[in-house]
């Protein structure tokens, strides 16, 4: 072989040369997103992986998701059949197993769990149901992608409808379980807008919430919460677990391990050596697969796919499916309101889409600019973390009628 | 399936799914009401155990330091047990650290096996 | 579809309707276990999880470990075969991958030997012939589940009977990693009987030592130990892993990541950057593997095998085997004190079990309770430890022999 | 391949590897150069930003503490706020600490929960 | 195989096993007595060791956090070095921490890259 | 079965019957890498865990290494064909899967890169070209090992001799990397000089650079590094990733995780969260690897093939390979000397082999022999982590060009 010969061969194995206009623009999009995650703080810790991993996915012929390539051969000594690897696929492709057989949400969500606080829940089991009321916001998307089918050019299928509604969620891990389930060439736009939007909710809920709320509910002073027993904690997870998955075995993946990692957090108070397991589900454990989910998610994110119409769709009715469950949750929060004589302020209602702790933390902020000496925010951490249970269980029902 | 199709199908989705969430987590309420009634009993054990527990816990952190770290640990071992007695003193009284004992110097051994089972039985 | 319809297929996919009574009387058995592990601190580190894994395993259609479902299908483009994945399978299913291929516990193996100070047994060479004699139990137990088998109604097969008698070894992740490899549908009785009984130590052993020594016997006092080195206790765990695996290669697996992780302990104190690995062997790692291990163990216990009479049989056999390897491992310290002339404490002889290092402050209390100014701690740590390393061999015997 | 063709083959590897590590090293370079010229906005950011992350990061990291761990390591936090306190004064002036409070006993719920979203945000 | 031959069977397991078992340990314990010999020349080596160690460990433990955390970390690495200085004279002497000087502060480069080194050179 | 037939079959079943030479001999090796490792500190991070994988690999019949067995055989349900698990196989080769699909290294690039201060390098450009010149070792001595296939006995594929070429590049896990994938039979001994090599350059550099270099070019003292701003520390990593993968999309999977994981490093000045990503991936993930990676990469080094005149080879052509870097790096440095007029000191050029940051250290000590009040650490590093990315390049160009 000549030496001018393989050096015009390798420089066609160069990445410039094969490089698409769609990877061009991904890669623009991926230094966007880098600025936001990091200059804007949009959600860094799960934006700055995606990105970074969208960034590695479009670099052409990197090969990152080469799936691995084998082949059967006849072993000579033995004469028998075996597997061969002849290529052994690249990082990303082996890193993203995780995802794609439903390990990394339910491990993020143990350690989630081993960091979240139901007290305030178990305080006040009626803010319950504001975390389900917040769910609307899925099911109306859900429809909302069906009804775009309509408009000629753009047609999703239901679980791609499916996926895009979890969006309203507001939940990361449940949305990337789910799309990776139900529409897996979805994650990365999918993905990218759930964070997003979580991000955005201290812009997207307050004008929603004074919208569908008077200055007197708004002022409304709610009492203070009962302390809850040790025992209350410990049962409570066990209890959510064995309910939830006997009525949907769907999400006992999700509720199962998010309640796991509550029961160790939970119960370092009566064996104090189950500290070790809590640290680490919420420490190491819960950092190792975030790396590696976010980078993985944000490498599905390949230009012909993500850059369709689709996407923008999905961004639309993401905005939308955030909007809704906003304000469903506030409309229940104003039904409470009356029932109970107006000792619930409907502010707390809007925490029910989940995107813990901000959503609560926008109920806290606008009831004080109502009335200064309001203080919703432990009222509002109740149908908040009873909004992450309410999507889960929503994912389950998705997932069970919408797979084909 | 036709747009229609879909479409309706979305809708009996809808109904199930939000039927669903609501009877799950309308269920999950009352039953934590249920639950409040074991609080009662569950108060009076919490303050016992709550003494249990601080008991059970000095022993068991800091050793998992102790048996776990070489020599040149011990140094942050000290100051977090220093700095762990500042803390539960602390907002009464005033403190200044007048003399630290290395741990290791003036531990009876059955204490260290004490500290050391901490970490084994758990295995 | 109509909506009654659909409706009525969703509520038969809901657990419930599919609920059998062996899974119900998990999921009690379950919460029992969760209450022993918090509120009787029965090794909660291992048991909440196994606990826990097991209510999830039997929440009937959850499909945890739901294997994945492949089908071969012809790729339209380039007509090969190529494996297409139709189900991604269960969480536990692939958390479960560790223990099936025997990764999980050496791995844990690794962070005890990373936390364990052989000191005492170097100090002490002789008492190490005390963590053989314990091992007895084992092999008695074996013998006892064989001799079941003339009971009609109960079948234990060799390799059945062996991982029952492991048990005996009063060491978890040696008897999981023996269970997993000659009989997996074991592993939910087997994994209980054997944490349970480690827990139960202090109740189990003090009256069977009582029983076979005299009040002077146990109010020897014995000569303390001598100062080990650096160069002993490093060349320690490398001189075991040689020795133990060349004579018995099937137990290089568990002998060897026990004595890297100790080998990583001692060198430490010649290079201190190994501190690190130390660190995370016997920190993070090892915490990341019992979460899995402990769940996914449990997750194996479903209904219709763990609810049948070989259950009962496995907790009478447990239990016989922690006594007669107490019992061994005294009478052979008498043996040892008579020969050394009253120098040993048969005492010492009942740590030789394992159950690190409850058995050895069992030891230590009786000792003192016989004789207030004694203190056998450190002597009965020697034997302690050697059991490990002992049933670790015996493992590998059973390994070797009984598996078809 | 014969000896010869494979040393020739591994000459033009040769020939085009070390053309290819200058010709991105040599890029990369020149690439800094520009990249300097950022710098100089980059430079008064710098500052701001500095700010605002010492900001950040008082309520970002101690609480990762408070709220994850139980009371035991409570200790251990303040041992880490006194010291802190102590380096950031420290190297002008002297230090005794004089009166540690306990962290938990004078937070301000919304501190607290304030906190917890420095957490929970994140996923 | 009949209940009889697995029993027989089983007989022969025990017999090989607990012969085994005690062969090893045996074995073992009777190298651990040569493997003392050593210890002589190895308690001489020892000392030596136990004092090279101690230098090395200084700058070894303490860059691994200086490098590695940010600001706000530092508080912590100080409250680890005083505690560690208070805990190797401790044992004989009061202390009462006056001082504590940013570690940053006061560093030659040429400490810092030497911390460095400690981290790099194992990868 | 009578007892002496089956104890005979079981001594059979020992070690030592199967003992090979070489496996004798490989044992022994191991032993002197532990005393390498402990004793004289040659980097013990990597060379513990690989000298003791070589000891469990050469255990004989100890199997750690052993595939999984597998068979294919129909349902009797379904009538479906199933794989099904015969032998689960061994530990080290489940551990190993990561060397072999290339996992291992990318994600200790990700912790180095979370570890690497780029500041010098980005201060002063020019000094990057250093970082190139030292990759001539690399190159040269690919040549040498194809040479070396005139000399009769001894014959080595372009792959082979590729892989023995990087050991020049200094850095440990680009080795393993591409050995891995060029010529995995080859990993043990070029790992083993790789790491030995890197521990001998305070040894093997000062004499070449006092060869190449006059007092006065010792003596030169360079100017103060001017500061780094925090935008080009975070544009950065990301500039790096995108050219070098543009350029040479092999080496994108190595570069992209060194500079994400800088990028997390660089990025928690602006937000803080992203420290605990920082300190995972520099922490405890790195540690989890570099165990396994250790052990498994120790472990390939099986008798057979390390105990071959290959070897030796190896041995000498790695220490070539470091000489020759230094050399190339120094002449650089001289001529960059001349170009700017005595600005630059050439004793930097040597650091830029990478082994970070002891080549650093060599030209710091060098220099202020010549002239105590000399101060070249600084300026060295920049050379020493632009030769991480310089050999990171060649290796990328090694992979697409010698992979048959
Ligand atoms: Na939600
Ligand atoms: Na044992
Ligand atoms: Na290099």
């Amino acid at each position: 072989m000549s030496l001018t010969q393989s050096i015009l061969e390798f420089f066609n194995s160069m990445g410039f040369s094969a490089m698409t206009w769609q990877e061009a623009v991904m890669i623009g999009i991926s230094f966007v997103l880098i600025y936001l995650a990091l200059k804007k703080g949009f959600e860094p810790l799960l934006l700055l992986p995606i990105a970074f991993g969208m960034l590695l996915a479009n670099l052409p012929l990197a090969g990152l998701n080469a799936e691995p390539i084998y082949q059967i051969v006849v072993d000579p000594v033995t004469g028998e059949h075996v597997h061969e690897m002849v290529d052994a696929g690249g990082l990303l492709y082996w890193l993203y197993r995780g995802v794609k057989l439903g390990i990394y949400p339910p491990l993020i969500f143990l350690g989630v769990g081993a960091m979240t606080d139901f007290g305030p829940l178990i305080a006040n089991p009626r803010s319950i149901l504001l975390g389900a009321a917040a769910q609307f916001g899925i099911f109306t998307t859900f429809i909302g992608a069906l009804l775009l089918n309509f408009i000629p050019g753009i047609t999703f299928t239901v679980p791609e409808a499916a996926s895009i509604g979890i969006i309203g969620g507001a939940d990361g891990p449940t949305a990337i379980y789910l799309t990776a389930k139900l529409a897996p060439h979805l994650l990365g736009p999918i993905a990218v807008a759930a964070y997003s939007y979580m991000a955005l909710v201290p812009l997207i809920q307050p004008p929603i919430m004074k919208a569908l709320t008077t200055k007197e509910e708004r002022q409304i002073v709610m009492e203070q919460l009962r302390p809850v027993s040790k025992v209350e904690r410990i049962v409570f997870p066990i209890m959510v677990t064995t309910v939830v998955s006997l009525v949907l075995p769907s999400a006992a993946a999700l509720v199962g391990m998010l309640m796991l990692g509550n029961l160790l957090r939970e119960a370092t108070t009566m064996q104090s050596t189950l500290n070790r397991l809590m640290k680490t589900a919420s420490g190491e454990l819960m950092n190792i697969v975030v790396i590696f989910l976010g980078t993985t998610v944000g490498a599905t994110a390949k230009g012909e796919i993500f850059l369709s119409p689709k996407t923008l769709a999905i961004i639309a009715l993401g905005l939308i499916a955030f909007s809704i469950g906003t304000g469903t949750g506030v409309i229940f929060g104003k039904i409470m309101c009356k029932l109970t004589g107006g000792k619930v302020n409907p502010l707390i209602g809007s925490a029910g889409v989940s995107a813990v702790p901000m959503a609560a933390r926008v109920s806290q902020k606008v009831g004080q600019e109502a009335n200064p000496s309001n203080f919703l925010l432990m009222h509002a951490m109740g149908p908040n973390v009873a909004g992450v249970i309410g999507s889960a269980v929503a994912a389950g029902v998705l997932l069970s009628m919408c797979s084909l | 399936m036709s747009e229609v199709q879909q479409l309706t199908y979305g809708l009996i989705v809808t109904l199930v799914g939000m039927g669903i969430v609501f009877l799950v987590l309308i269920g999950l309420s009352y039953m934590l009401d249920a639950l409040k009634l074991l609080s009662n009993r569950g108060a009076a054990e919490k303050k016992a155990e709550a003494v249990k527990v601080e008991r059970v816990e000095e022993p068991v952190e800091e050793p998992a330091e102790v048996v776990n770290v070489p020599e040149e640990d011990e140094g942050e071992l000290v100051a977090v047990i220093s700095a762990a007695l500042a803390a539960f003193m602390g907002s009464s009284s005033n403190v200044v650290i007048k003399s630290i004992n290395r741990v290791e110097g003036n531990t009876p051994v059955w204490a260290k096996v004490g500290r050391q089972e901490q970490m084994y039985n758990r295995f």
